[in-house]
């Protein structure tokens, strides 16, 4: 099988403004909902600050989309704060984004956990405290791909991210305090995992070049949500099969009570298609039965990507009465909408 | 032997313009080490970040060096990102807090500064030797400047010295397992690769050696 | 199941299978929203057939998801009938999914022109005839690329047929008889232009190869949907300049009112990210102010789509106030949902 | 010379297993020339289409040949789907209802059967002599067999002068320009592409040769 290098095959101007220019066209399609403060690179919330309401602000690199400024608008995040690609954002998006949406009720940081990512959140959540802003700071570790050891940096922060932010959204939205709306954000990283999945690597657009080599024909397992390589890399067998080693891998570590019901959410990483997915996601959902659990929620789609990737991710959640209620609460982001 | 002349404001510029003229020049292959084993956009991030540095130095005319070390750390946190902002960024603030408003300084004071430089990488980062991070690369070039500043050696001899030292750590990471960083998550398949951050260390440092040097 | 080694970068079992296998993907992800009627290989409407209310069924070559399987539901269509991947469906199909929706108001069937689906869907309405079922055929040609002549087959279906179902969806939903449901279905498509554009090609499961070879750094501009190769290949240029080529296309043939408020809704084909669409959609936001028109409402996202093929498409509508009212009209479906 | 035998049921179930099985044989060639200029998805369509048909035949024993070939219509509309389907679904169907209920029929009552198909696939599809399309393997194909059954003979040698000309009607398909189905869409850019409808078609009248031949 030849290896296909994937070539630079992208809507793009100058590799150095796909940020700035992607957030505007967001924006500019979104005017009702969030704002673009070009200044500061953040997305905000258009009737940011809403007094009174605890606020959420999110960030990383960019290249995740629709995370994490699909996900700003009533019932999700206040502001989402894009660094460059595979960048995590710099303390001043962080602190602007904090000061921009304080409601005076404190302001929750969901950051995933990469180092780039909490050193920076760190750097901005100390000046904030500064200003007398209360923060309280959420790290998102749901990949089992990695061992969460002394010999690693700690298990990443993917799938998860996105249920954290629905379901905290709708904990502040309708009145939470600070500590329950991150008690509530904890709790839903606790009971959640993921496993991801490479078909094809993906090319930054700065750096032109594919992030490593796949050759067709292969697929690399326990991928994060940056190119960075997996864990081991094998031939790439049936969806079937590949199902079962993202439920086994998620399950095995989950430890879900039997018969519980489930939030499954299957990934797509941005260049595979919905048909793939839904296919996915039938595997998926008769494993999980098999499993004794009970998919009582499902979320399929491409949400949180690594550019033009192929492949997926699972993510499951373990849902209480508490969590499904808040997930099944009114959302209006670019992204995720029902109820309004 | 060449007469050591007191450093100042004018060897931070110098250094910095050094720096981001070498990281520049380096940014594809700072990029390919951290593909293979990170997230391939090192070398872009400090190319944004030193750029952004000299642009702040330019426009800084009359501090003393410590303040301009400052300024550059905080423009490093600003502009880059990644692990890398934070950690070079505290480093260079840090350095800079310990020559304090001082118009010169001289080797060991250099030194002193480096050393805080090193110590706040590791209070932010808590990478220890053998992690196959930039510590690595930063660790063996401060014990090679403290040995030949205690042998009296002049400053740009002792500078060749950790410069030296640094690329020697830099080319130690390769047979490292990761256990800081994006790289840790490759477990054992972060062995056999040259950590990008070691690499982009060694050059700071090397960077500096030239400064002290051509002004010596 | 066999883990059988594929050379194509997907989730697939059986290339024969994967129609079936993803429509029970979707079905069992929104068993509230419509059912699976394996037999007759259709997505039927849960709450169907609606007494008294116009039913709007489509159906076309599968690999074009979210469409059509993804719009059924409420304020929207009422069955989808996919065929095999790139093939029009066959008439039992059609003439299944027109029973199955049937109030007794009439059923309109929304047909992408191609000779395909035309023979196929025309054979379906011939027999529903003879059932005395009353079937409107809306055809739906807004494909600029291709000239509207003697010499082609006339103008394809592509990203109007989005805009179609939902507005001539709303229209059946608020209890417009069968004559005025596909009056309206008719003027979105009269007022509606599309052109695309390829940056790669896509690989058919069953046929295992790309459908055309599409070197790195040259685009095929003036696709259809199903990898047919466009009218002509071209060096790829800055998104800016894309978009320009785009919007030159679609205003050209369109000639809208000057100051019109228009519906811009810019396409992904399945493997381009959000990140580059909404880089598009502001370069094209950008253009149709420039040419005097108001972008009063926009789509932005992969719903009319080519297997995993990169690239986008354009495609513009001319609202009136009655369009736009129907546009802002509550849906819930697999792909699009608001108000509801 | 051979003595020309009447032909019956048998002479349907045959050639539509022969049909089935070349076009199982070129299935690969029908999709890289409908890839060229369509989607690629032909030689699936009749692949899938002509086994349905073979699966349906043989669950029925005693139909006349006329009720057989309305019935190998029928399953083809209900399984091929695209342009092929409704337009070879309809040939076979018409050309079954001419038949009728006649146990054999002979050569000119073939002919006037095949006539009345190309009539359903020109009804329905409305393709002009030159449109690039199936119709230019069939018409030439109709003129030679009437050329060779009008001078008496036998109808493996008609069929033969038939297959032929369908053959040589294929290949005159290549410099046409298409102005019907998918390919129409590349306007000049569909010049040089043999059509696969017309291809799949020479094939289906090959496979009629070679049924009548074999029988004779
Ligand atoms: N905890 C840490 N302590 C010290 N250095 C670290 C740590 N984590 C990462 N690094 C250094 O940062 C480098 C990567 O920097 P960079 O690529 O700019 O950031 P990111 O990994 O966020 O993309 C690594 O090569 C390593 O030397
Ligand atoms: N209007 C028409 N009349 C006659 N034959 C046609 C017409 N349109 C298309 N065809 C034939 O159908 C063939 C394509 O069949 P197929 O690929 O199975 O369907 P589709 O084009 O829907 O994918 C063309 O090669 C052409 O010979
Ligand atoms: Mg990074
Ligand atoms: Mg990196
Ligand atoms: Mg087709
Ligand atoms: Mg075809």
């Amino acid at each position: 099988m030849a290896t296909v290098v994937t070539p630079m095959r992208k809507f793009l101007n100058d590799p150095e403004q796909v940020v700035k220019e992607s957030l505007a066209g967001l924006a500019a399609s979104q005017p009702d909902l969030l704002r673009y403060e070009a200044e500061a690179q953040i997305l905000v919330r258009r009737d940011a600050p809403r007094q009174g309401k605890v606020a959420l602000i999110s960030g990383g690199g960019s290249g995740h989309e629709p995370l994490h400024g699909g996900f700003v608008g009533r019932g999700m995040l206040d502001a989402a704060c894009p660094g460059e690609v595979f960048t995590s954002p710099v303390p001043d998006q962080m602190l602007a984004a904090t000061r921009a949406v304080n409601g005076g009720a404190g302001v929750v940081h969901i950051v995933k956990n990469y180092t780039g990512d909490v050193l920076n959140f760190k750097m901005a959540a100390d000046e904030a405290a500064d200003d007398g802003i209360t923060v309280e700071s959420v790290l998102i570790d749901d990949d089992v791909a990695v061992q969460d050891s002394l010999y690693t940096a700690g298990r990443r922060g993917v799938g998860a991210t996105v249920l954290v932010e629905k379901i905290a959204g709708a904990a502040a939205e309708r009145g939470d305090n600070l500590e329950t709306v991150a008690a509530i954000a904890r709790r839903v990283n606790e009971r959640a995992r993921s496993f991801g999945v490479a078909l094809s690597s993906c090319t930054p657009p700065a750096g032109g070049k594919p992030i490593f080599d796949l050759p067709e024909g292969e697929v690399e397992m326990g991928i994060g949500i940056h190119g960075e390589p997996g864990r081991r890399r094998v031939p790439l067998g049936s969806a079937h099969s590949v199902a079962e080693v993202m439920v086994e891998a998620v399950l095995s570590d989950l430890r879900a009570k039997p018969g519980a019901n489930v939030l499954a959410f299957v990934n797509g990483m941005g260049g595979t298609p919905l048909i793939e997915l839904y296919l996915l996601y039938h595997e998926v959902e008769g494993l999980l039965r098999a499993a004794g659990l009970t998919p009582a929620r499902n979320l399929v789609g491409s949400y949180i990507t690594s550019l033009e990737m192929a492949g997926g991710s699972l993510t499951v959640l373990e849902l209480d009465d508490e969590l499904t209620a808040l997930w099944d609460a009114p959302v209006h982001t670019a992204a995720l909408r029902w109820g309004v | 032997m060449a007469i050591a002349i007191a450093m100042d404001a004018k060897t931070i510029t110098v250094w910095m313009g050094d720096v981001a003229a070498s990281v520049r020049a380096e940014r594809e292959y700072l990029v390919q080490l951290d593909a293979a084993i990170g997230d391939g956009d090192h070398g872009i991030n400090l190319n944004r970040g030193f750029d952004a540095v000299v642009r702040a130095l330019s426009a800084d005319e009359d501090s003393p060096p410590g303040k301009l070390l400052i300024l550059s750390g905080k423009t490093l946190v600003s502009s880059v990102g990644g692990a890398s902002g934070p950690l070079w960024g505290s480093a260079l603030r840090r350095a800079g807090r310990t020559l304090g408003d001082a118009p010169t300084f001289d080797i060991a004071e250099l030194a002193a500064a480096l050393d805080a430089a090193l110590a706040a990488i590791v209070d932010l980062g808590a990478a220890a030797p053998g992690d196959k991070t930039m510590v690595d690369a930063f660790g063996p070039a401060m014990t090679a400047l403290h040995e030949a500043v205690n042998r009296g050696a002049p400053a740009h001899e002792a500078m060749r010295a950790a410069a030296a030292a640094a690329e020697e750590g830099m080319r130690a990471t390769i047979p490292m397992q990761a256990r800081k960083g994006r790289a840790s998550y490759l477990g054992e398949r972060s062995i056999g690769h040259q950590d990008p951050g070691a690499t982009s260390t060694a050059m700071i440092i090397r960077a500096l050696e030239r400064t002290l040097s051509d002004s010596s």
